[in-house]
């Protein structure tokens, strides 16, 4: 058994010595404490949505509302944030909405790099004629800008928040497919990998055991840190009117049920509060994001 | 292979992309039925009432490879279909927005560039120093605000509480001026040109007063890209044998920074600035919404939602706006390997 | 000792990196003689290429100068090139001091051609003597010409006028940048130009024209080691620092090169700095040898006394490990130390055969042992002092 | 004495590809031509400069690159090899040929009938640093050749990795560390350790002591030696540092261009070098002995491109003694004197 632990341990070493070193770095810059912090806050509104915000009807991501009633209203009691365009109240919306982009970053994120991943193992691994079939696919994709793109799928597949996730991975996945697959080229020219193969290894192995393992990590990292830069889009969209339906519980509809009344400084709260959120969310992520990618981007590192 | 062989490669290479971005745009079409479909090739409103004839006409219940090639005739013969949502033919009605977001997005391109290299270099110069860390700040911040949220609050503080700067183009009377052909001839569409043409330097000047808030919601979206691949080359150029010889030939700093660093940091910034233009089109349907801006982007989100469509969708003119973005982008990263090929002589090795 | 063109003093290097404070060089002194060629040898990370980054005051952040000091002779008499502020060493490096470096393709700008990187040299030290030749020239050509190009001919001759007095002054910054205005420029290239083909023909680079005009990465190794020193020796600089110039090359460029440092050495009469692991090299074509071990000099002495006589262990060890046919291979035990937790005392001990616990508690001084031979031992407590 | 191992007419080209629409342009003639044969037990020493494609011959020879043309023969009996030799050159019986060529050749082999030869033959890199997997435990990286060859499970395998460990010079402590916890020369025994344990009979040693210091050079040398004398190895070593070579080798080629220009007993040959090109490379190297100083006239000229390498022989531009004949006509590698080859119209048998 201590036998087993000891290797555990020796095996994460450099593991550790590598989060270590990053976590040294990225601790010594405030900022990056700061988006920690931001995260920290968001995930914990998210876990505690129920609690803030005890949902009033079958599904908690519609937000209730009083009445029909078009003009917003402002900060009272019952409505801490006030309500927007419908009467919405913007404090549940908020609240909610924090869950509602956790959700659509995770997913898109997730659901993206599963698919380059695998792709891109086998196009860099292999080359040949699969790797350029590949490759032209995702010049294609990567040759419209994602949003307009992104918009033009959801027109096509129907509006809708579960749409706008799909499209959001169609758009995405190329550009970090090319991503693992110029990683995966740099690993496997390494000597280390070509002497695997001299004592006999199979392609597979090969690939889960000397490639993968040395060339995944920092795609991960990165590429989580993008759920900020994803939510941004999804609640470009949703503002567009084409991403969330009436009365979720969407940061980005929010805003757009703002729209008509900015001209008038007395409903400030309707775009301000709910934009807020996004901003410190987004901004949150692209902290620890220029932070990692410092810290991760070779030619900068270990002065 | 020499700089003329790779720039006559990277232009044929343009041909299969362009192919590539049709039959992906026509992928798209077949989520449709094919009632729906034949509205791409209608071109007038009475079209709307034969549609059966028209299926018969574009062949719409033949196999796809046929019905891509047909799709394709149309295409290329300038047929994008009928717009709902503007009344009139996809391509006409994107023409005639052309100019307005030509004029937004050419008085922005030199800030965002010009202003990103300078605070890239500035940034990298002086690493770690107060300087660096307020450029990084404010690219983060700039690179995590909403672009509407942004529109919305400039529109907020300066056209709601200031009164400074108004939404649209032009205001209703000018607009109206503009739009009379018999008082007002639209040489190019863009009004900071025609202005003056047409003896009215006030229009001009106008027309620049309405730029004002979009420009700077443009630049401070799309800036914080060219500042962190700025910064992070020149870094990184800072860091290679050269300059360490430059300083011993006896270089100042700054002929070291600004001669031996910034050219090769330009490097691969400008391979990335590729995604600025994909960027600034994405930015460009959002700020012309926001700022009611009738551009090709405020007309395209305006089709998206237009009712009476397929699937409350004006989707002809959202596919060929989206056509149209995608070949103007393939253009722009054309141009982009033109200028890189020229600016580093390596490339002419390869 | 006033014949010494460079004398290092007790300097101290630090880096300061994410895993500790490396020791990079702890008091090193070594002096360099006029015309002479000291080679500097030792095993990698040993300090050397930091001590010829030291001399230039080009050490790269993390590193630091930390202490001693490092005097160079000039026309202006002896100066110690770590209290200077960056106008003055900018004066000094390219123009008595210069530097080739190991890789000669990272040392040259990718972007820019051959010529543009040569010239700058020049421009930089040179600017006044270019300037008097294009007067020269300027001179000669008004007896004959229309009214309109001896308009040219006077207006570029103020400027160059102007520009002898003052290069940065304002109104040549300006006029640099207006088309017309700025075709003076193209005197001051052609003068540049004949400078640098004739550098370029000295270091033997076949047909110099052609190669001035060619991208650094369309050299092969060789040829651009030969524009890196061509830059080097551009201002007859009194002291050159030579970072492993042929590390990266094959051996028959190697000799190429040595053959033609050895001729450029006598021509220009520049003192040498050369570092190099490498033993051949340095029998082939030093004066006097400093072998440092661990960022300690440990011992210096002439050439042939080196290789026949050496008195540290680390030298004597270092030389036995030359594999020599027949013989069966020696070699140090252990591995270099680490810097950032050197050794305590002498920094050789924990490897060294003849140790004693003295090593390990006290750090030796480089002593005179013979004439001219110097070692930093315990073994040589006094010296033949 | 009969080859161990031999290769007939070995070529490895790279093909260049450019202009509009990436065209074959040519080859890179990296390897190009090669026979030579080396024997059981043997140190075989391959030197020349960069790019001459004494690594490329290396890798191609144990299969870890694709050879373009001509025959690796491995382990094969003189009487094979004398029937291979005969139908060759008499083109009669293609058939028998082809049927002897699928079952010694390892250029015909492929795929699974590789797997039994990366058993035999073995390679180290040069800079242990990147041939090592970061990521892997020491006791993976020197198991591996085991497991993937099946050759041993469980507690066996962790004995013979713990045996050929104390071999070159490493202790069971060693076995659940990473290679960054090592020092240069270490990695380099951990690489050894991987090569040896599934006893091979033939190594490649690809400038096995090029990346370490000085002082750690010679240990590992003496351990080469020990090595082959306890396992009974063949190696190829190649290396662009003449002296190593001359110390541990027991015959050498020079190579220059893909080709090899002469080849002998290692003491013939550093004693009298007869290729011009061979005598211009070994009076190059700078001899550690002041009191041996010489001043040479250096090869003149640098190394012509691979992708068209000059007609007849390959050194006539660079030679001072080249004839009319040497740019028409390629020199053949004959034997001038008991196992000393040279390729040069010069010098004649």
């Amino acid at each position: 058994m201590g036998q087993r632990l000891r290797e555990f341990k020796s095996g994460m070493e450099p593991t550790i010595h590598e989060l270590r070193f990053m976590w040294s770095r990225v601790v010594e810059n405030p900022l990056s404490i700061l988006g920690f912090a931001i995260l920290a806050f968001f995930v914990l509104i998210a876990v505690l949505a129920p609690m803030m915000a005890p949902p009033q009807g079958p599904d908690p991501y519609i937000i209730p509302r009083g009445s029909q009633f078009d003009e917003p209203s402002g900060i009272s009691a019952t409505h801490p944030f006030g309500t927007t365009e419908g009467q919405y109240d913007i404090y549940y919306g908020v609240i909610w909405g924090t869950r509602t982009a956790f959700r659509i970053g995770i997913w898109v994120v997730g659901a993206s790099l599963i698919i380059s991943i695998a792709i891109g193992c086998i196009s860099g691994y292999y080359g040949g004629v699969i790797d350029e079939l590949m490759m032209r696919f995702t010049d294609i994709i990567l040759a419209f800008p994602g949003l307009i793109l992104a918009m033009a799928l959801v027109v096509a597949l129907g509006r809708g928040l579960d749409t706008v996730l799909l499209a959001l991975v169609l758009v995405g996945w190329p550009g970090y497919t090319r991503v693992v697959r110029a990683e995966i080229l740099r690993v496997k020219s390494e000597d280390y990998v070509e002497a695997a193969k001299a004592v006999g290894c199979s392609d597979l192995r090969v690939i889960v055991r000397h490639i993968l393992p040395n060339s995944i990590y920092p795609i991960v990292i990165m590429a989580s840190l993008d759920i900020g830069a994803i939510v941004l889009s999804a609640a470009a969209l949703s503002f567009l009117g084409i991403g969330a339906p009436e009365g979720y519980a969407d940061w980005g509809y929010m805003i757009s049920l703002s729209q008509t009344w900015i001209t008038n400084l007395k409903y400030w709260h309707t775009f301000t509060i709910p934009g807020i959120f996004i901003a410190t969310f987004v901004l949150g992520w692209n902290l620890l994001g220029d932070a990692f990618r410092d810290v991760l981007d070779p030619t900068l590192r270990r002065r | 292979m020499g700089l003329r062989s790779y720039l006559i490669r990277r232009i044929l290479l343009v041909i299969p992309t362009l192919i590539g971005v049709t039959l992906l745009i026509f992928a798209v079409i077949q989520f449709f039925s094919p009632i729906d479909r034949a509205s791409l090739f209608i071109t007038d409103i009475k079209g709307t009432s034969d549609l059966d004839a028209i299926i018969a006409k574009y062949h719409l219940n033949d196999p796809v490879y046929l019905q891509y090639l047909y799709w394709l005739q149309a295409v290329l013969s300038g047929n994008l279909g009928w717009s709902y949502s503007s009344n009139m033919p996809v391509l006409k009605a994107m023409l005639k927005a052309f100019p307005t977001t030509a004029e937004l997005v050419l008085i922005s391109i030199p800030v965002i560039v010009l202003g990103g290299i300078k605070l890239g270099v500035a940034s990298a110069v002086h690493r770690d120093k107060l300087i660096d860390h307020a450029t990084r700040f404010l690219a983060i911040i700039g690179w995590s605000l909403p672009t509407f949220w942004l529109g919305l609050i400039l529109l907020a503080v300066f056209f709601g509480g200031l009164h400074w700067f108004a939404p649209g183009r032009l205001g209703t009377t000018s607009e109206d001026f503009v739009n009379n052909p018999t008082l007002f001839t639209q040489f190019t569409g863009i009004m900071m040109i025609d202005g003056p043409l047409n003896g009215r330097p006030d229009i001009a000047l106008e027309a620049l007063q309405h730029l004002v808030l979009p420009t700077i919601t443009l630049t401070i979206i799309s800036i914080a890209m060219i500042i962190r691949v700025m910064r992070s080359s020149m870094l990184e150029a800072l860091s290679k044998g050269y300059i360490t010889m430059a300083r011993a030939k006896g270089l100042t700093e700054k002929e070291v920074i600004n001669k031996h660093a910034q050219r090769n940091a330009l490097i691969p910034t400008i391979t990335l600035s590729g995604l600025l233009a994909a960027g600034m089109l994405n930015g460009v349907v959002i700020t012309e919404t926001v700022f009611q801006y009738k551009g090709l982007g405020y007309w395209a989100a305006k089709a998206a939602l237009a009712a009476g469509g397929t699937g409350g969708s004006d989707v002809p003119a959202v596919l060929g706006f989206a056509l149209f973005t995608g070949i103007l982008f393939v253009i722009a990263n054309l141009i982009v390997d033109i200028t890189y090929a020229y600016i580093d002589p390596r490339i002419r090795l390869e | 000792m006033s014949e010494n063109v460079l004398d290092l003093k007790n300097l101290i290097v630090r880096f300061y990196t994410y895993e500790g404070i490396v020791e990079a060089l702890d008091e090193v002194n070594l002096n360099l003689r006029k015309g002479e060629t000291l080679g500097l040898v030792g095993e990698t990370g040993c300090g050397k290429s930091v001590t010829g980054l030291s001399v230039l005051v080009l050490v790269p952040p993390p590193g630091k100068i930390e202490g001693g000091k490092a005097v160079l002779q000039t026309e202006k008499g002896n100066i110690d090139l770590l209290n200077q502020d960056e106008a003055n060493l900018r004066d000094i490096r390219g123009e008595d001091v210069s530097m080739i470096f190991q890789d000669p393709r990272s040392a040259l700008n990718p972007v820019y051609t051959a010529e543009d990187q040569v010239a700058e040299v020049f421009l930089q030290h040179r600017l006044k003597q270019l300037c008097n030749a294009v007067l020269d020239k300027l001179e000669r050509e008004t007896q004959d010409g229309g009214s309109l190009k001896k308009l040219a001919n006077r207006y570029e001759k103020w400027i160059f006028q102007k520009m002898l007095k003052n290069p940065k002054s304002l109104s040549l910054r300006v006029l640099s940048k207006i088309p017309i205005a700025r075709r003076y420029q193209r005197r001051l290239k052609e003068e540049t130009r004949k400078e640098v083909i004739r550098v370029l023909g000295a270091m033997k680079i076949p047909d110099p024209e052609r190669v001035a005009d060619m991208y650094p990465h369309e050299l092969s190794g060789g040829m651009a080691q030969r524009v890196v020193i061509a830059i080097a020796l551009g201002c007859n600089p009194r002291l050159l620092l030579a970072d492993e110039p042929t590390t990266n090359l094959d051996v028959t460029i190697q000799a190429q090169i040595l053959e033609l440092i050895r001729e450029l050495r006598e021509k220009f009469e520049s003192s040498i700095l050369y570092v190099t692991h490498d033993l051949g090299v340095i029998a082939e074509l030093c004066d006097r040898v400093a072998v440092m071990y661990a960022g300690n000099v440990c011992e210096i002495a002439d050439v042939t006394d080196i290789f026949k006589n050496p008195l540290h262990p680390y030298t004597q060890a270092l030389l036995e490990s030359i594999p020599r046919p027949g013989k069966e291979f020696k070699s140090i035990e252990g591995e270099v130390p680490s810097l950032i937790n050197p050794p305590v005392g002498c920094r050789f001990n924990p490897r060294c055969p003849k140790a004693t616990q003295l090593c390990s508690q006290m750090k030796p001084k480089l002593v005179e042992v013979e004439k001219d031979h110097f070692a930093m031992c315990h073994l040589y407590p006094g010296g033949s002092k | 004495m009969s080859a161990f191992l031999e290769t007939r007419e070995l070529r490895k080209y790279y093909a260049i590809k450019g202009g509009v629409f990436k065209r074959k342009l040519g080859d890179v003639k990296a390897v190009d031509g090669v026979s030579i044969r080396i024997f059981e037990g043997e140190s075989f020493g391959l030197v020349g400069e960069s790019g001459c494609g004494k690594t490329t011959f290396g890798k191609t020879v144990i299969r870890l690159l694709e050879p373009t043309a001509g025959g690796i023969y491995f382990n094969a009996s003189p009487e094979v090899m004398e029937e291979i030799e005969q139908l060759e050159s008499s083109n009669k019986n293609p058939q028998r040929l082809k049927a002897l060529r699928k079952q010694f050749d390892l250029s015909t082999f492929k795929g699974r009938k590789l797997k039994p030869i990366r058993r035999m033959m073995q390679v180290v890199y040069q800079d242990p640093t990147t041939s090592l997997n970061p990521r892997m435990l020491v006791k993976d990286i020197v198991g591996e050749p085991l497991m993937v060859q099946k050759l041993a499970k469980g507690v066996e395998r962790r004995q013979r990795v713990t045996e050929i460990l104390r071999k070159v010079g490493l202790t069971e402590r060693h076995l659940y560390r990473y290679p960054h916890e090592f020092s240069g020369g270490q990695r380099q025994r951990i690489a050894i350790a991987r090569a040896l344990v599934t006893n091979p009979r033939f190594v490649v040693l690809d400038e096995p002591t090029s990346s370490v210091d000085v002082s750690v050079r010679a240990q590992l040398l003496n351990l080469f030696q020990e090595l082959q004398k306890d396992m009974g190895l063949t190696y190829l070593f190649v290396s662009h540092d003449l002296s190593v070579v001359e110390c541990i080798s027991d015959r050498v080629g020079v190579m220059y261009l893909g080709k090899v220009v002469e080849l002998a007993p290692t003491a013939g040959l550093y004693r009298e070098p007869l290729h011009p090109y061979a005598q211009a490379l070994f009076s190059s190297i700078p001899i550690p002995d002041p009191t041996k100083r010489r001043r040479r006239a250096p090869l003149k000229g640098e190394v012509p491109s691979p992708i068209n390498p000059p007609l007849g022989c390959r050194f006539n531009p660079r030679c001072d003694k080249a004839m009319e004949i040497c740019r028409r006509e390629e020199p053949l590698l004959v034997d001038v004197e008991k196992g000393h080859f040279v390729a040069c119209h010069l010098v004649r048998g």
